[in-house]
């Protein structure tokens, strides 16, 4: 006999999302984990939106006019937009999602979307009242913004989960805590909340008031937050989950070989890398040694053979597929090179950086506590270990607990860290970010001034092809600091049942997923 | 008292435990008879196996037990019989009290508990006609105020009288046949003879046959038909209670009644049986009485042989043999 | 007995003042705090979270905030669930948090309870028996090869394989989806109730009281139920009390494994999270859980043990 | 008389302590012993596998990855290639040495501080008990987390970080038993001969509630080494490249499609443990002279 | 002479436990005894079961807790009022043997290391040899044979246990000696034994016993005095001399009179007078003389006033009626 759940999972017109975790937010503004994200993409739509190809489309706007300067954007609403609740969506809607970013009562973690709009660091650093900030409502249905400096990436932004549109009635009426709950949220998104059972399951059922009610078919979303990635898999091969979130890393080729048709493996838009300290001395002054540890690591082989997951081996600080490849081809020169020849070049450059069997190098990586992270680490260790033989280096890996990790990380307590970065949106500067001195992503604690300087003047101009020589030239500079070890560019793999209609994630990096696009 | 086939029918009885430094051997080729009505008194050195005659008997010896022989009750075998059967006879047809009183009655349960317990399962009756008898029978082994003090623990109780609450309990059923493993150590002499003198009635009533372990040899004198003296795991001498006190015949018999204390006389030294106490994990061949009687011989180191002096008195004692 | 349980009550209060006052600076001392993530915070974000959640006051007028706020009912708000109060996440009016957990560890102790004191009466019974082994083995083989193993291994057998169960989720507590996890947890904490069963009645059974019992012919069923089970009791039911607030605030694992929206995934999350507020609530919550039953225990101690008094 | 006298002599057994007796009864039970032997012979492997093998346990090898078990390597490999069969010895020391001093801890420490809590009761009783409630309501995560931060990782903090709960529940039961044990007649017995209260404690309290406290450490012991594994997952206690059975049952149990990964660790475990269960059945039989 | 323990005016009381809607109940197990015991005598403790003998015993040691009264213990230490140091310095001089033999001893001993604890508590020093040869000796005083060292309680008969406990207490050499009931489980001849050992010892080492029994005839062999009790009061109590041969209390002819001699022709034809009338509990007292219940000679002021104690050539006794009887006699 079938049960029951399992009927629950094979419901005609619900769909069963495995989503990792349990979101911790519903509310737009506070969002910054991707669970709450992929059910905030179905719950709240802004100005614009993502399709599944990554690129910008309208969303709640129709429209929109970009001024010559490229520092003025005027949108334009759809016509008898309404809320889940049938309240209209109105201009004076959007100026308070766009002021709640910044407003510092709020306090939300993305609050850097909103500082490039005129007045927004200002309210962010609690100078200027949140209604400062230059988004204005022209009429019922027009809004513009002013910006600080010309963003290429902007109407990106205005697709962010964290600008979703939100009602300013109803939050008003609830309150910035509680409005979130079932019963009193209000929708702009293709869906409304209907469940929330902590640790349990979200439930979304379709939003009839949405402007595009008519194209979404399927009734009901349904959330699970699923740690244990075999228990996702057997979840899903017992028809109870419909989609997956994450698999046991181990198990990816009997699944890719078992379920072709029912795997998809997506290529993210993300780094996976190592920090070097360098606020330690023996990193900070030993360029040579920084670039031995670099070389010394065979990419290639953990990718296929430690991972196996289709990742691409990363020789560079951005990866190639960024802003659609603009900043390809800044691998290292080495990276080209025989297996053989980066072994010796590895090994000579160790030499001349000091160490050897009469002076090994103590080494310790550090990771926070997961599987893959381990296997990562391990083998690199064993890699340097094989390049620069064992009497010449010793590695130890140390694991750690998740905030203890991030704090040792954050204050530069550790030899060697694991790090990684997945962009938020499709702009090389989710990458140029991390290396550049003083921001707080900035773990290997590198700096050089002329990668400052060079990253603020493509910020300033409104040239896109003066922007991305700018950017070019500073990754290089970089990337010759050697602070971090670049290891390969992400890749997620999932399955979706094939009943499952509609989903073309390949070409998405980011994972910008909205139920409203699967069919039965 | 009628003489047909006896209730009980024990017959070269074995009892041995395993122990660490060997095996003891409690109780040697034990055999006797009880007949209807009948009260034995069994007497003997203390460890001389009167109780465990008696577990044998009702299929309670400890684990490290070995037991051999036959024991008949009413014509059953009891020796091997299955748990299941053995519980129809035990409570019901078979009585014992312990020797321990307080060990012996559950200190979690209440008295109460303790003896309804046995009416409502062999009996049938409900909990209230149950307790009822159950204070009635307190009320006859002399226990004050039994209506309250049956809903007391047994270690509310004194020594004497959890003593009683055992009889009490174990006479609730009227058992055909009763143990009575020194039931009146604890007792007071007016409340023993309150107690002796219900046993003598229930006999009388019920048809009761009594087996009455005791040391006191006053209680044999005043309640008993006939008397087994044991000694080192051997029964030495059986016979009727006239016989016992006017014609003892075994050396040990004569030894234990000559060292009876009595009210009336005044010495210094109370009289004993000297010499040590039998090993029973190393039984010399022969009389275990040997290395303490004065009228020993070499015969004593063989197998002794039973000498009925009458059909009613028996000795095991190569005093009395074919001479 | 009132008398009795007054007192605890009233021993309690400073117990729970300690728990909490030790808990309180323990979970602030850990490093990293909650709103540490891969993204670091902007500062200003940062602090207008830490003003919020009065992470920027001292550590003492914290505590004696925190005191207050509980006085009037409240274990304040969450830090992870953000803006969420605690109560309402722990105690919610849907199905989820306590409530699920309370199920899963009613059910879990009402089968295997009963079942290890019966499999352990009935092992030490038979000591020595093939029965006894098989159950000696087994006990140790459902410690030895924790929920972690078991549970998934009865996810394949049963839900992907089979297709009889559920593979996970709570429904809405019916039978088929809370037959799975109940069974790991039993597998799991039937050993110890059975295992100390066995022990304590072996001790039991070679009593003399025991033995008046079977003098007394009664069946062996008798024996055990009504004379050998209050001493027997005894050590499992000082067992039983810790393990409940065990499974109710411990039972990670499974929760994982079958996506239960239990305290244990919630406890682990919000250690993990530093989600202070939530890490107070649960142990406050669980304490008094944990004291509540010693207090039981003990009153079970007095019931079943005539010659203990307070 | 002389003559008998003097054989009597010949007869006098050697007076034997307790343990003595426990030893001989031990040795009488035949499982007890096969379990005592497979302990020691697991214990040898441990020391010797890791030492004699000519792979070294955290030697990687990229082309035997996840190879099923074979003739070079008789458990197989793990995901990284390394040999799985040196791997589980040396993950054995570990683990031998956390039940070891689990066991220690909740015997001495649990046995101790229930029993006396128990046995004198009133105030003291109240005091201690409440000490061990506050204990248990530390959440253990983060006094793990707090240990590592202050002294840094080290398997010798993962034991402290053990010895500190293991012994909670231990102490709870053993009071409980004691309060019944304190009220027999023995104890009041010992009491009016004048032995001291400690001395009651240790020779009729506890060994008179052993049956009861070998059993339950039997059981504590596997949830320790359980509990090891969790403590390993939060950075506390043993790490890679070096491990112990209940990480490599936790590895293996993410990936049950590599079912030697799980089976020789758990097999090994559970052989362990249950002849760990079995000695500890004997010396409680042993234990009880009945 | 010295006068080791004197007991005034002691009540032990037991409140049972109150259910949740019954009153508490008081069980009067001693209410109010008065008496001396001198230095190397024996005092024979008789009377009725259940009269709260041991409840006496008991908290003259400790065991049990004195509601009221005192005890004072070698004229220094009040047992009513002493502390755990006093109890210590107790424990040494004074030792108790047990109404209950099983239950007295710890099932997971040898009896070599019962026997040897006490020794080894006081004299923890001693070496092991020194201790071995006295617990053999001591059996042997007992009647225990020594091929019985390495074996436990649970595998010994009831006289056996009972001459354990024994040797436990004599091994010390105390300065008193309770025995509680200590030598009913024995048979005739190892009874003896010990009577007289305990005898041997009092004249070696002045020991001062308090001694329990129900049997008469032994009582009145080894005790100087005798002590007569019911429902926790004095009825009488002299030189065993007097109350042997003239009984004043009715309780204690009642008693004397119902002793079975082991002489079969003769309890066959004896008459034993059972002891009529409602029982007394120690749960409800009854209002005037304890005994009135049952007396064939309570008249009204016997069940209505509780008699004083009087004083007749050195015997203590409470009752109307002595007189009486002297005079019957
Ligand atoms: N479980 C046992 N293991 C070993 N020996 C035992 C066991 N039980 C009893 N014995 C021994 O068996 C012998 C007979 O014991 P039993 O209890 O029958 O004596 P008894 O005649 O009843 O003595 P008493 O009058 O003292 O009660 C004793 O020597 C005793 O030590
Ligand atoms: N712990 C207790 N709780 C309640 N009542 C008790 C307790 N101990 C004794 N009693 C009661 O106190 C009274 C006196 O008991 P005690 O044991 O002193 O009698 P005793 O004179 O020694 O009798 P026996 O000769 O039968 O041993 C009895 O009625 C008994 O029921
Ligand atoms: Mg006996
Ligand atoms: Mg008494």
């Amino acid at each position: 006999f079938k049960s029951k759940s399992a009927q629950t999972g094979n419901h005609k017109d619900m769909i069963v999302v495995d989503n990792g975790e349990d979101a911790p937010t519903l509310d737009p503004a506070l969002t910054q984990d991707t669970q709450s994200s992929r059910i905030i993409y179905d719950l709240f739509e802004g100005l614009a939106s993502f399709d599944q190809k990554m690129q910008t489309i309208p969303g709640l706007a129709e429209t929109w006019d970009i001024s010559k300067d490229q520092l003025t954007y005027t949108f334009h609403l759809r016509q008898d937009m309404k809320f889940s609740d049938g309240t209209p969506i109105t201009a004076n809607d959007v100026v308070f999602s766009f002021q709640r970013i910044v407003d510092p009562k709020v306090a939300s973690p993305y609050n850097i979307l909103g500082s490039n709009i005129v007045n927004g660091q200002a309210i962010i650093d609690n100078k200027l009242p949140p209604s400062a900030l230059a988004v204005s409502a022209i009429d019922k249905s027009t809004v513009q913004i002013k910006l600080v400096h010309p963003d290429a990436s902007f109407l990106a932004i205005c697709a962010m989960p964290n600008l979703g549109i939100v009602s300013k009635s109803n939050i008003n009426k609830y309150g910035n805590n509680d409005w979130t709950q079932p019963g009193k949220m209000v929708n702009s998104g293709a869906y409304k909340l209907t469940e929330w059972v902590i640790k349990g399951y979200i439930l979304l059922s379709k939003n009839s008031y949405y402007y595009d009610a008519k194209d979404v078919s399927i009734n009901q979303v349904k959330f699970m937050p699923i740690v244990d990635f075999s228990s996702s898999l057997s979840q899903y091969k017992s028809g109870n989950i419909d989609i997956t979130y994450r698999l046991p890393i181990d198990q990816y080729k009997t699944i890719k070989r078992e379920m072709p048709e029912q795997e998809h493996t997506v290529t993210q838009e993300g780094l996976y890398y190592y920090d070097l300290n360098m606020t330690l001395p023996k990193f900070r002054d030993n360029l040579k040694l920084r670039q031995a540890l670099s070389m010394a690591v065979d990419r290639s082989a953990l990718v296929k053979v430690v991972l196996g997951q289709d990742q691409v081996p990363a020789y560079s600080y951005v990866t190639s597929t960024v802003e659609a490849g603009k900043f390809a081809g800044l691998d290292y020169d080495w990276a080209k090179w025989s297996r053989d020849k980066q072994i010796t070049e590895a090994q000579k450059l160790f030499k001349d950086s000091g160490y050897g069997p009469n002076n090994p190098l103590e080494i310790s990586i550090s990771y926070n506590t997961n599987d893959l992270h381990k296997k990562v680490a391990l083998a690199i260790g064993s890699m340097w270990q094989e390049v620069f033989g064992e009497n010449s280096i010793h590695v130890t890996i140390a694991n750690q607990e998740w905030k203890t990790f991030l704090k040792a990380r954050n204050t530069a307590n550790y030899d060697v860290a694991r790090d990684g970065w997945i962009a938020d949106y499709d702009s090389v500067d989710s990458y140029t970010n991390l290396y550049q001195c003083g921001n707080p992503q900035n773990n290997s604690k590198m700096c050089n001034k002329e990668y400052n300087n060079l990253l603020a003047q493509a910020q300033q101009t409104a040239s896109p092809e003066e922007r991305v020589d700018l950017i070019r030239k500073a990754i290089q500079i970089a990337m010759d600091e050697y602070g971090v070890i670049p290891l390969y560019q992400y890749t997620y793999y999932r399955l979706i049942n094939p009943k499952v209609k509609g989903y073309e994630i390949e070409g998405n990096h980011l994972d910008h997923v909205q139920s409203k696009w699967y069919k039965f | 008292m009628s003489n047909n086939t006896p209730i009980l029918e024990v017959r070269d009885l074995n009892v041995e435990f395993k122990v660490m430094d060997g095996i003891v051997k409690a109780v040697n080729g034990l055999s006797f008879k009880a007949y209807d009505q009948e009260i034995i008194g069994v007497v003997g050195e203390s460890g001389s196996g009167k109780s465990q005659t008696m577990l044998a008997v009702m299929g309670l010896l400890a684990n490290n037990a070995k037991v051999s022989g036959s024991v008949k009750f009413m014509g059953q075998e009891l020796i091997g019989m299955p748990a299941r059967e053995l519980n129809k006879i035990r409570g019901d047809k078979i009585g014992m009290i312990f020797q321990d009183p307080m060990t012996s009655l559950n200190p979690y349960l209440k008295i109460s508990s303790q003896m309804t317990e046995v009416l409502m399962l062999h009996k049938g009756l409900n909990y209230k006609d149950a307790l009822n008898q159950s204070i009635q029978m307190l009320e006859h082994v002399k226990i004050p105020e039994a209506k309250n003090r049956i809903n007391l623990y047994p270690h509310e109780f004194s020594g004497g009288m959890r003593q009683r609450v055992m009889i009490a309990m174990t006479l609730l059923t009227r058992p055909k046949m009763l143990i009575a493993d020194e039931p009146t150590t604890a007792l007071d002499v007016t409340v023993q003879a309150q107690i002796l003198q219900l046993l003598k009635e229930l006999r009388k009533e019920m048809g009761m046959t009594i087996i009455f372990i005791t040391h006191d040899m006053g209680v044999v004198a005043n309640l008993c038909d006939r008397v087994n003296v044991m000694y080192g795991g051997w029964l030495m001498e059986t016979a009727s209670i006239l016989e016992t006190f006017n014609n003892p015949m075994h050396p040990y018999t004569q030894a234990l009644l000559s060292a009876i204390p009595s009210l009336d006389s005044e010495v210094d030294k109370l009289q004993t049986i000297p010499g040590e106490p039998p090993n029973l994990l190393n039984l010399p061949s022969g009389c275990p009485f040997q290395s303490r009687c004065d009228r020993v011989t070499e015969a004593c180191k063989s197998s002794i042989p039973l000498n009925k002096i009458n059909p009613r008195h028996v000795v095991k004692c190569t005093l009395y043999g074919n001479k | 007995m009132l008398k009795f349980i007054l007192k605890r009550i009233l021993v309690s209060i400073p117990t729970m003042l300690a728990i909490i006052t030790l808990v309180f600076f323990l979970v602030h001392m850990t490093p990293g705090n909650p709103f540490d993530g891969e993204r670091a915070l902007s500062p200003e974000a940062l602090a207008a979270l830490m003003h919020q959640y009065r992470l920027d006051l001292p550590l003492w007028q914290q505590y004696l905030m925190y005191l207050d706020d509980l006085i009037h009912g409240s274990f304040g708000i969450s830090m992870k669930y953000l803006g969420q109060p605690i109560n309402q996440l722990l105690f919610p009016d849907n199905m989820g948090g306590f409530w699920v957990t309370l199920q899963l560890s009613v059910y879990t102790m009402m089968v295997a309870v009963p079942l290890g004191i019966l499999v352990g009466c009935y092992a030490g019974l038979h000591k020595n028996s093939i029965f006894d082994k098989i159950v000696v083995a087994s006990n140790i083989f459902f410690t030895a090869v924790p929920t972690m193993v078991t549970g998934p291994l009865a996810v394949l057998l049963f839900a992907v394989t089979l297709q009889i169960f559920p593979a996970g989720g709570w429904g809405d507590g019916d039978f088929m989806h809370v037959f799975m996890p109940v069974a790991i947890l039993t597998l799991a904490y039937t050993p110890t109730i059975a295992f100390v069963t066995r022990g304590s009645i072996i001790d039991v059974l070679n009593s003399n009281y025991i033995r008046t019992a079977r003098a007394k012919g009664l069946p062996t069923r008798k024996i055990l139920f009504k004379h050998a089970i209050r001493p027997t009791l005894l050590p499992v039911v000082s067992v039983l009390g810790p393990m409940f607030a065990g499974i109710l605030v411990g039972a990670v694992v499974t929760e994982q494994i079958f996506t239960l929206p239990g305290l244990g995934i919630l406890t682990t999350n919000a250690a993990t999270n530093r989600d202070y507020n939530m890490i107070m609530a649960i142990t406050i919550f669980g304490s008094s859980l944990t004291i509540i039953f010693n207090i039981i225990v003990d009153i079970c101690y007095m019931l079943l043990d005539p010659k203990i008094k307070q | 008389m002389l003559a008998k006298t003097k054989d009597l002599n010949l007869d006098i057994p050697k007076a034997k302590g307790f343990w003595s007796n426990v030893f001989k009864r031990f040795a009488k039970n035949k499982l007890a012993l096969l379990s005592l032997s497979i302990i020691v012979i697991l214990t040898l492997m441990c020391i010797f596998v890791p030492m004699l093998s000519s792979i070294s346990y955290d030697k990687t090898n990229w082309s035997e990855i996840l190879q099923t078990p074979n003739a070079k390597h008789l458990f197989g490999t793990d995901n990284l290639g390394r040999d799985l069969f040196v791997r589980a010895f040396i993950g054995g020391r570990i683990t031998f040495a956390i039940a070891f001093a689990a066991a220690l801890v909740v015997l001495l420490i649990g046995i101790f501080y229930g029993a006396i809590a128990g046995y004198v009761g009133g105030k003291v009783d109240t005091i201690m008990m409440r000490i061990v409630d506050i204990l248990y309501g530390i959440p253990f995560l983060f006094f793990c987390i707090l240990l590592i931060t202050l002294f840094g990782n080290s398997v010798a903090l993962s034991f402290v970080a053990i010895a500190a709960i293991s012994w909670l529940d231990m102490a709870r039961i053993v009071r409980g038993q004691t309060l019944g044990i304190k009220h027999k007649e023995y104890v009041e017995a010992a009491l009016v001969s004048g032995v001291s209260n400690l001395k009651i404690i240790t020779r009729h309290v506890i060994p008179n509630l052993l049956g009861v406290v070998i059993v339950y450490a039997a059981l504590t012991v596997p949830n320790m080494i359980v509990l090891s594994a969790v403590l390993s997952f939060f950075g506390l206690g043993v790490t890679e490249p070096m491990t112990s059975w209940g990480l490599l049952i936790a590895d293996g149990a993410q990936n049950m499609e590599s079912w030697w990964l799980l089976l020789f660790p758990a097999g090994l475990m559970t052989i362990t443990l249950l002849s760990f269960a079995f000695v500890a059945n004997g010396l409680r039989d042993a234990l009880d002279p009945r | 002479m010295n006068k080791i323990l004197e007991v005034k005016n002691l009540k032990v009381h037991f409140h049972l436990k109150a259910g949740f809607l019954k009153p508490q109940k008081t069980v009067h197990a001693v209410d109010g005894v008065s008496f001396d015991v001198y230095e190397g005598e024996t005092l024979g403790i008789v009377g009725e079961s259940g009269c709260g003998k041991s409840s006496l015993a008991r908290a003259l040691v400790g065991l049990n807790p004195i509601t009221d009264g005192n005890a004072i213990f070698d004229s220094k230490i009040d047992l009513a009022k002493a502390n755990s140091k006093d109890w210590d310095e107790v424990h040494k001089q004074v030792q108790f043997i047990f109404q209950d033999p099983v239950a007295a001893l710890d099932p997971r001993m040898t009896i070599a290391e019962i026997i040897a604890e006490p020794l080894q508590t006081l004299y923890p020093d001693m070496n092991k040899n020194k201790v071995m040869s006295r617990v053999l000796e001591t059996m042997k005083l007992v009647g225990l044979s020594h091929n019985q060292i390495n074996r436990y309680p649970t595998e010994f008969s009831g006289g056996q246990c009972q001459r354990i406990g024994i040797a436990r207490a004599l091994i010390l050499n105390p300065k008193i000696l309770i025995c509680d009931e200590s030598v009913s489980a024995l048979d005739v001849s190892i009874k003896a034994q010990i009577i007289n050992l305990l005898q041997e010892l009092q004249r070696k080492l002045k020991l001062t016993i308090l001694f329990i029994s129900h049997d008469l005839s032994v009582v009145k062999h080894i005790s100087d005095r005798i002590l007569v009790m019911y429902l926790g009061n004095i009825m009488e109590l002299g030189d065993k001399g007097v109350i042997y041969k003239n009984p004043m209390h009715p309780y204690t002819n009642a008693l004397l009179s119902a002793v079975p001699v082991a002489n079969p022709e003769l309890e066959k034809h004896k008459e034993t007078k059972l002891l009529e009338g409602e029982l007394p509990s120690p749960l409800n007292p009854p209002k005037g003389c304890v005994f009135s219940t049952r007396c064939t000679l309570a008249d009204e002021k016997c069940r209505t006033m509780r008699p004083e104690k009087s004083v007749f050539d050195n015997t203590i006794v409470c009752c109307y009626k002595a007189n009486y009887n002297i005079t019957k006699n």
